[in-house]
C-alpha cells in the first residue's frame, strides 16, 4: 500500500463555540490537493462555521489547523486570503454600491503610480477576461447591485477564483444558480483540479455531490460522523450519515384534487420583465412555473401579490376581477406569497417566531386594535405543532433559527392569513434534505384543503414530483402550459430554452 | 428738513446694515426694534441681519455688508475680541461702523452702549448691600465664554472681593435659559437649602427660573435674587416682589442713538465718538420709572 | 432590483437541535439588555448615594423625577420613531412652538386651560405629520427632512412670538407644570401616565407590532401586507404630539411660552432612547428602556449639581459617564453572547 | 435522477442581453443623483441673481466661498465617516477644542507660525482617533459615542481657555483664515487644496476604495481582509483632522480662539454631506457632492441676507429650501428609475 501524500490542508479536534452551544466538537478533516471534497450534513450541522474559521472569520476555541504543513493564521482574514485559500460565501458577500470589477477585485486592488493610485480600467479589463473564460455575460462596469442573486453568485465564484488560490471553500454556491451557471462552475471545477487546486464544496443538492465530488466528510450536529471516498457511497448512505436515520421517498404521493378556479391571470405584462402571461390555478391544485434563471418568475409572482404595479393585463380571483396595488390588497383577495428571498422578503429576523407567525393576520388577534395575546398565542402555537417548527420556544427570535425552520415560519405567516392561493417561490432553497421532504408534505396537506398552489422552481425534480401542471417560460414569455404527463425533464427544458 | 434726512450727498436714500448678537433674545430685540423704528423716521433702509451669537457668522455678515457697499454699518458684537475682524475690516473698507450695546478691542468709527462689567457690579453691590456685607451666594453664568457672561461675572468678582464675608458657595452655568435656571436652582436647593442667602443670575431669564424654584421650595422669602436685563417679565415680578432687582439697560435708548450716529457719519456730519448709555438698578421704590 | 437587505448577512441559521438549550439562554441574555443599562443605572446612584447624603433623599428624587419629565416624553416619542428606523431631529424645535402656541391661548381670563393644551398638543401634532407626510412622500432621509423642519420650526416659533417670551400665564395652566396632586409634582404624574401608555401602545397594540416589523425589516412588513406609509406617519405624528405635551409642561413649569426653549433637547432624547437599547437601525428598544436612559443622563446632571462640579469639568464628567455606561452594558452584553 | 447537465443549455438566456442595456442606461442616470442637486443649486443662483443684482458679482461670491470654506472643510470629513457608514457629533466640539489649542500657541513673538497650526491639527486628529479608538473597541454605536465626545469636547475647550476668549494672535497666524494670496482669500485656496486631497484619496486610493466597501457592506468587507477597524479609525482620525484644520481657519478668520464656537456645526456639516448625495447608511457619497450641499447652504444663507429677509423667515425659508431641493432631488431620481 502506498502511503497517501500529506494533506494540504489538516484540521484536528476543531471545537467551536457560540454562548455555550457546540457548534463544532472534535471535529477532522483531511484535504488533499487536486480533490473536490464535499461537506455534507443538515442545515446548523457546523459547515459554515468550519469554513468560517479555515477563511479566518471566526477564530477556534480548540483543535489545530495546519495549511501546508504550517499553522493557519487564525483571525486573520487578509493572511490567509494571501496565503492561498479563498471561499465563496453561502451568504453572498458583496458590496452593491460598487461594480462587479470592483467587488471581485476588493480587497486586492491593482494599483500603479507613484502614489499606488487604484486602476480601475485595469481591474475591468482583467475582470472582463475572467467572466469570459466562465462563461458568462456581466459587463465588469456594472454596478453590483443592478445584478440579479444569480448574477452576483457568479461573481463572487469569479473572485474566489481569481485569487489564485490553492484551496477554495465552496458553501452552497449553487443554491441561487440555474442548471446553466451549475454547469459552468462544474467545468470551472475539474479546470481547477487539473491545476492542483483542492476544493471544499457544501450543497444540500445531492445530485451534485455525487456528480463531482472525490470524497465526502459528514457532519452531524457539530460532530464528526466520517470521512468517505464518494465512490463507496450512494443517495441513501449518505442520507442516513447525514441525518442518523433513513428517508424514504422524497415526493410524497397525493391525490389531486382539482376544484373551483381561484386564480386566473389574462395577458399580464411588464415591460423588460414579461409579457402575455396566461395561466389558470384551481383549488387543491399545485401549478408549477418553470424556467431558467431570469425567466421572470419571480416577477410574474411579485407583479401577482402587488408588489410591483402591473402594467397590464388583468387578474381575477374567483372569477371577479381584482384591483391590486399592494401586498395588503394581494393579502385581502386571498392571495399568499413565499418569497424566494426569505431573509429579505420574508420574515422580521429581530421578532420572535410567535411575532412573525402572527404579522399578517394581527387585526384577527386583536380587538379595538388591542392584541390579544391568549388568541394570538393559541394560534401561533397550533401553526407552529402544524408545520413541526423547531425551536426553542415561541419567543425566540427568528434570527436564530436554522434555514428550513425560517422557511416553515414564513409559510407559516401565509398561512395563518387564511389564504386561498398561496405562491411559493423557490420554497426549498439552501434547505436539507430532512426539512425539504417535510416542505413538500405540508404542500400536500395544503391542496389536500382545497388550497391553490403556486410553485416556482429551478430544480427540475421538483417541479416535476409536486406539479399537476406546469407553465414553462422563457425569458418572460409563456412557451408551454404542460399537463403532469407531458411535464418531463426534457419537454421542459426544451420549452425553457425556446426563443 | 425731514424728507431728505435720510439722503447721502448723491441724493439716494442711505442704506445702513446691522448685525445683532441674537435676535433670540428679548433686550436685543428691543434694539433691533427701536433701530427699525427710528429708521423709518429718517427715512433711511436699514438690512437687520441675526448673528445667532456667532462672532464668525457676524464677521461674515460684516464682509457681506461690505460688498453690498451699504453706507454704514451698525455691529453689535457677539464677543470683545472675536468680533474685532468685523471692525477692522469695516474701518479698511473706509465704511463707517458703529458699536451698539457692548464694546469690541478694535476701535469702531463710533460706540453707543454701556459697559457690561458695570451691570455685575451694579447688581452684585445691591446684594451686598442687602446681606449687609455679609452671607452666602451663589451665581448662574450664562454660556459660558460668552462676552456678556465674562464681563457680567467679572464685575461681580470685582465686588465679591471687597466683601470678604460674603462667600461664593457655588457658581454653574444655565445657559441664559430659564429652565436650566430652574433646574440648577433646584440641585441647589437641595445641596445648601437654607445655606443660600442671594442669587445672582448673569441676565432675568435665569433669574426667573430661579424665582420659581426658590417659590416651589417656599423659600422664596429667606433669599434675594437679583438679576439684569429688566425684560417685561423681570420689571412684573419685581413688581410683586419676587424677584428683588434687576438692572435696567436702556434698549430705546441704545437702539435710536445707534442710528442716529450712523446717519449723521454717513452724511459727513459731526457726532459724539462715545455715547455712554448708563445702567440702572430697578427696584420696587423706582420700579414706576421703567414700567410703560 | 435585487433586494439589498438580502445581502446583509444575518446572523446564521441555528441548528434545530443541538441550541435550543443554547438558544433559550440567549434570548434571556438578550432581553437583558434592558437590564444591563439598568445596573449601570443603579451602581451610578449607589455611588453618588455614598458620595453624598443629599442625594438619596425623598425631595431631591421628586425634584430629578420633575426634572427627567420633559426629556423622557420626548424620549418616548423618538423611541417609536427610531423602533421605526427613522429619526426626528425637530423635537426640540417643536417644544418650542408648541409651547409658543400654548402660552398664546393661556392668558388669564381669556380662555378655559382647555383650550391651550388642545392647541398646544394639535400643534405638535400636526408639525408631526408634516414631518411624516414629507418623509412618506418625498423619500428623503429623515434626517435631512427634520434637520429642515427643525430650523423651520424654530424660525415659526420666534415669528409667532415676534421673538418675545410670552408670559402671563393663567394659574390653572402653570398648575400643569408646577401643581401638584397628593404632594405628586404634575410632570411626574404626566410622566407615569405616558410612559404607560406609550408601553401600551408598543407592546400590546398591533400598531406597535408593526412599528417593530417596519424597523425589523421594512419590505418583508412590506409584504406582510403593513402599510409602512400608515405606520411611518403615525410614529411621526406621535411624536410629534409627545413634543407638544412637552411643550405644555415645560411653558407651564417656567410659567412663559419660550421661542427659544428646547434647542438641543433632541440630543438628549435621543441619547436616552439610544442609552436604553433603542437600536438606530430600527427594529428594537422599549419604553423602559427608554426611561431609564433618560433617569441616567437626569440623575447624573443632578449628581454634578449637588457635588458642585465645575460647570467645565461636569461636561467632560456628563461624556464619560454617558460613554462608559453604554460600553459597559455592551460589553456585558458581547461578553454573554 | 436524471443527468440534468447533459440538459443545460449552451444558449444563455437574452434576457441578460436585455438587462444589461436598461442597467448600464440606469447606472448612467445614478451617477446623475450628484448632476440633480448641481442643478437645484444652479436654479437657486438663477433666481437669486435675477431678484437681486448684488448676488452676483465677484465680491460677493468671493465672501460667500470664503464663509463656505470652513462648513465645506468639516462636510469633507464627515462624509468619510458616513460613507463608512458611521456618524460623528463632536465635529463642533473639535473646532472649539483646536482653536483654542491653536490660539493657546498663536501669540505674537511667542512660537513660529507653525507651531500653533501643527498643534491645532494634531489635536484634531488625536480627538478623531480617540472618537476611532472608542467606536471600535467599543462597538457603541458612534452617535452615542461622538455624542458623548462632543460634550467632552466642549468641556475641554472651556477647561483649556478657562472659559474666556484667547486673542492677541500674531498676524502670520491671522494670515491663514483672514490674508489673501494673488487676491484669493486664504480660506478658499485652502477649501480647493483640501477639495482635491478628498476627492482623490476618496476616489483614487486604496484606503478610499475600503471606505466604500465599509460602509456598503461591512462583512463583504472583511470577508475580503479588509481590517474594519483600521479603516474606521482612519476616518475618525481624517474627520478629526479636517476639522483641526477648521478649527485653525476660524480661530485666525475671528483673531481668536474661542471656547463656545462650532457649536452646532456639526449638522451643518452633516446636511451638506446628505444633500450632496452621501447616503446615511453608507457605502455612497462623493466630495463633489459634499462641497456643492456646502455651496446649496452657504449661497441660501448669503441670498436671504442680501434680500434681507428677516431673520426669523429665514429660518424657515432655509428650511423649506433644502428640504425642497432633496425632494426635487429625489423624485428626480425616482422618476428615472
Ligand atoms: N428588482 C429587480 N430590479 C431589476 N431587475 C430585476 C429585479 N428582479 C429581477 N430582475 C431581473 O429581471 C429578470 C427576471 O427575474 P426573475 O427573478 O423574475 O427571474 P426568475 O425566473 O424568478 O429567476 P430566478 O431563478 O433568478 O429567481 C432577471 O433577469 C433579473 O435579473
Ligand atoms: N455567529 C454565530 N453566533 C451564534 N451562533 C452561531 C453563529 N454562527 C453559527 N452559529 C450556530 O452554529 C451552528 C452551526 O451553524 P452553521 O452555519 O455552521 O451550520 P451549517 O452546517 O452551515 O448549516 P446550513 O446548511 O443551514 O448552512 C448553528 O447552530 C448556528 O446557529
Ligand atoms: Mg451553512
Ligand atoms: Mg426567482
Amino acid at each position: 500500500m502506498t502511503q497517501p501524500p500529506t494533506p494540504i490542508l489538516q484540521v484536528r479536534d476543531l471545537s467551536k463555540s457560540f454562548a455555550g452551544v457546540k457548534a463544532l466538537d472534535n471535529v477532522q478533516l483531511n484535504v488533499q490537493r487536486g480533490e473536490v471534497h464535499a461537506v455534507m450534513g443538515e442545515n446548523g450541522a457546523g459547515k459554515s462555521t468550519l469554513m468560517k474559521i479555515l477563511i479566518g472569520l471566526h477564530t477556534p476555541d480548540a483543535g489545530e489547523v495546519m495549511f501546508e504543513r504550517s499553522p493557519l493564521p487564525y483571525g486573520d482574514v487578509h493572511e490567509i486570503l494571501k496565503r492561498g485559500i479563498s471561499m465563496i460565501h453561502q451568504e453572498l458577500q458583496v458590496v452593491p454600491e460598487l461594480t462587479v470589477a470592483q467587488n471581485i477585485f476588493l480587497g486586492r486592488e491593482t494599483t500603479g503610480g507613484l502614489f499606488s493610485w487604484l486602476n480601475d480600467r485595469r481591474q475591468e479589463r482583467e475582470a472582463g477576461l475572467l467572466l469570459e473564460q466562465m462563461g458568462v455575460t456581466i459587463r465588469p462596469g456594472q454596478t453590483m447591485k443592478y445584478l440579479s442573486v444569480a448574477e452576483m453568485q457568479m461573481v463572487e465564484i469569479a473572485k474566489a477564483i481569481s485569487n489564485q488560490a490553492k484551496i477554495i471553500i465552496m458553501d452552497e454556491p449553487t443554491s441561487a444558480l440555474s442548471d446553466k451557471e451549475v454547469a459552468a462552475l462544474f467545468r470551472i471545477i475539474s479546470e481547477l483540479k487539473k491545476n492542483g487546486v483542492a476544493i471544499i464544496y457544501i450543497s444540500h443538492k445531492m445530485e451534485e455531490i455525487f456528480e463531482i465530488a472525490d470524497t465526502i466528510t459528514v457532519l452531524r450536529d457539530g460532530q464528526y460522523i466520517d470521512t468517505q471516498p464518494a465512490a463507496n457511497l450512494n443517495r441513501n448512505s449518505l442520507i442516513a450519515m447525514m441525518v442518523g436515520r433513513e428517508i424514504e421517498s422524497l415526493f410524497p404521493e397525493s391525490v389531486p384534487r382539482k376544484g373551483q378556479e381561484v386564480l386566473s391571470v389574462r395577458n399580464l405584462s411588464r415591460a423588460g420583465k414579461f409579457t402575455d402571461i396566461n395561466f389558470t390555478v384551481h383549488e387543491g391544485e399545485v401549478l408549477g412555473l418553470a424556467g431558467l434563471m431570469g425567466a421572470g418568475r419571480t416577477e410574474i409572482a411579485r407583479a401577482i401579490f402587488g408588489l410591483d404595479e402591473l402594467e397590464s393585463g388583468e387578474i381575477y380571483i374567483k372569477g371577479q376581477k381584482a384591483d391590486i396595488h399592494s401586498p395588503q390588497d394581494a393579502i385581502q383577495h386571498g392571495i399568499g406569497y413565499v418569497s424566494e428571498d426569505r431573509k429579505a422578503l420574508g420574515f422580521i429576523p429581530g421578532l420572535s417566531v410567535k411575532h412573525n407567525i402572527t404579522l399578517a393576520s394581527l387585526p384577527n388577534h386583536s380587538k379595538g386594535g388591542l392584541i390579544q395575546d391568549k388568541t394570538e398565542t393559541e394560534a401561533a402555537a397550533k401553526m407552529i405543532a402544524d408545520l413541526k417548527i423547531k425551536s426553542a420556544g415561541m419567543h425566540q427570535k427568528v434570527t436564530y433559527l436554522s434555514g428550513g425552520n425560517q422557511q416553515k415560519v414564513v409559510i407559516g405567516k401565509v398561512l395563518l392569513a387564511s389564504p386561498d392561493l398561496i405562491i411559493l417561490d423557490e420554497p426549498t432553497r439552501g434547505i436539507d434534505i430532512g426539512a425539504k421532504s417535510e416542505i413538500y408534505k405540508l404542500i400536500n396537506r395544503l391542496t389536500a384543503s382545497g388550497i391553490a398552489v403556486i410553485m416556482i422552481s429551478s430544480e427540475l425534480p421538483e417541479i416535476i414530483g409536486m406539479s399537476d401542471r406546469v407553465v414553462v417560460l422563457s425569458q418572460g414569455r409563456q412557451t408551454a402550459t404542460l399537463s403532469k404527463e407531458e411535464a418531463t425533464p426534457e419537454t421542459i427544458m426544451a420549452y425553457a430554452m425556446h426563443a | 428738513s425731514s424728507s431728505e434726512q435720510g439722503q447721502n450727498s448723491e441724493g439716494k436714500k442711505l442704506v445702513v446694515g446691522a448685525t445683532m448678537l441674537s435676535m433670540q433674545n428679548e433686550f436685543i430685540v428691543n434694539v433691533a426694534d427701536e433701530m427699525e423704528k427710528k429708521a423709518n423716521e429718517s427715512n433711511v433702509e436699514l438690512i437687520v441681519v441675526d448673528a445667532e451669537r456667532s462672532p464668525l457668522k457676524q464677521v461674515e455678515q460684516v464682509e457681506s455688508f461690505i460688498a453690498q457697499k451699504v453706507d454704514a454699518i451698525i455691529l453689535n458684537p457677539c464677543e470683545v475680541e472675536a468680533s474685532s475682524p468685523a471692525v477692522t475690516k469695516a474701518m479698511a473698507a473706509k465704511i463707517p461702523i458703529i458699536n451698539v450695546n457692548s464694546a469690541t478691542s478694535a476701535k469702531p468709527t463710533a460706540f453707543v452702549g454701556s459697559d457690561d462689567v458695570e451691570s455685575g457690579r451694579i447688581a452684585m453691590k445691591y446684594i451686598a448691600e442687602k446681606l449687609g456685607g455679609k452671607g452666602n451666594v451663589v451665581m448662574m453664568h450664562g454660556l459660558m465664554g460668552q462676552a456678556a457672561q465674562i464681563q457680567r461675572e467679572q464685575g461681580a468678582q470685582e465686588i465679591l472681593k471687597q466683601y470678604p464675608n460674603m462667600k461664593l458657595l457655588a457658581h454653574q452655568t444655565a445657559g441664559w435659559d430659564r429652565a436650566k435656571g430652574m433646574a440648577l436652582m433646584e440641585n441647589w436647593i437641595q445641596s445648601y437649602g437654607n445655606q443660600i442667602n442671594a442669587v445672582f443670575a448673569q441676565n432675568d431669564e435665569m433669574g426667573m427660573g430661579a424665582v420659581k424654584a426658590l417659590t416651589d421650595a417656599g423659600l422664596k422669602n429667606k433669599v434675594i435674587v437679583v438679576s439684569i436685563d429688566a425684560i417685561p417679565d423681570a420689571l412684573q415680578a419685581v413688581k410683586k416682589g419676587t424677584l428683588d432687582a434687576t438692572v435696567f439697560q436702556n434698549a430705546q435708548q441704545q437702539g435710536s442713538k445707534a442710528i442716529e450716529t450712523a446717519i449723521r457719519i454717513a452724511k459727513g456730519e459731526s457726532y459724539e465718538k462715545e455715547t455712554l448709555i448708563p445702567f440702572q438698578l430697578v427696584t420696587k421704590e423706582n420700579l414706576a420709572k421703567f414700567l410703560n | 432590483m435585487p433586494n439589498l437587505c438580502s445581502m446583509i448577512p444575518t446572523q446564521k441559521p441555528k441548528s434545530t437541535y443541538l441550541n435550543q438549550v443554547g438558544e433559550s439562554y440567549k434570548t434571556r441574555l438578550r432581553g437583558l439588555s434592558t437590564y444591563g443599562i439598568l445596573l449601570a443605572f443603579i451602581a451610578i446612584c449607589i455611588v453618588l448615594a455614598l458620595i453624598t447624603p443629599r442625594f438619596l433623599t425623598i425631595s431631591n428624587l421628586t425634584i430629578v423625577l420633575t426634572q427627567v419629565s420633559i426629556n423622557a416624553l420626548l424620549a418616548f416619542g423618538v423611541t417609536f420613531v427610531i423602533i421605526t428606523g427613522g429619526i426626528d431631529l425637530s423635537i426640540g424645535s417643536m417644544v418650542a412652538v408648541t409651547g409658543v402656541v400654548a402660552a398664546m391661548f393661556a392668558h388669564p381670563d381669556t380662555y378655559p386651560v382647555g383650550v391651550p393644551l388642545l392647541m398646544g398638543l394639535l400643534t405638535g401634532l400636526l408639525f408631526g405629520a408634516f414631518n411624516g407626510l414629507v418623509i412618506t412622500r418625498s423619500k428623503v432621509h429623515p434626517f435631512i427632512v427634520t434637520l429642515g423642519t427643525m430650523t423651520m420650526g424654530r424660525g415659526l416659533a420666534l415669528i409667532l412670538s415676534k421673538g418675545r417670551p410670552i408670559s402671563n400665564l393663567s394659574d390653572e395652566f402653570n398648575f400643569i407644570g408646577g401643581g401638584q396632586v397628593l404632594g405628586i409634582p404634575m410632570p411626574i404624574i404626566i410622566l407615569i401616565v405616558f410612559f404607560i401608555i406609550c408601553s401600551v401602545l408598543l407592546q400590546k397594540t398591533v400598531l406597535g407590532r408593526y412599528m417593530y416589523a417596519v424597523g425589523g425589516n421594512e419590505q418583508a412588513a412590506r409584504a406582510s401586507g403593513i402599510s409602512l406609509n400608515k405606520v411611518k406617519m403615525v410614529v411621526y405624528t406621535l411624536c410629534g404630539g409627545l413634543a407638544g405635551l412637552a411643550g405644555i409642561v415645560l411653558t407651564s413649569r417656567i410659567t412663559t411660552g419660550q421661542p427659544n426653549a428646547g434647542a438641543g433637547f433632541e440630543l438628549d432624547a435621543i441619547a436616552a432612547a439610544i442609552i436604553g437599547g433603542t437600536s438606530t437601525s430600527g427594529g428594537t428598544g422599549t419604553m423602559t428602556g427608554t426611561l431609564i436612559g433618560a433617569l441616567l443622563i437626569g440623575v447624573i446632571s443632578n449628581g454634578l449639581d449637588l457635588l458642585n462640579v465645575t460647570s467645565y469639568y461636569q461636561q467632560v464628567v456628563m461624556g464619560i459617564i454617558i460613554i462608559g455606561a453604554v460600553v459597559l452594558d455592551s460589553w456585558n452584553q458581547n461578553r454573554n453572547k
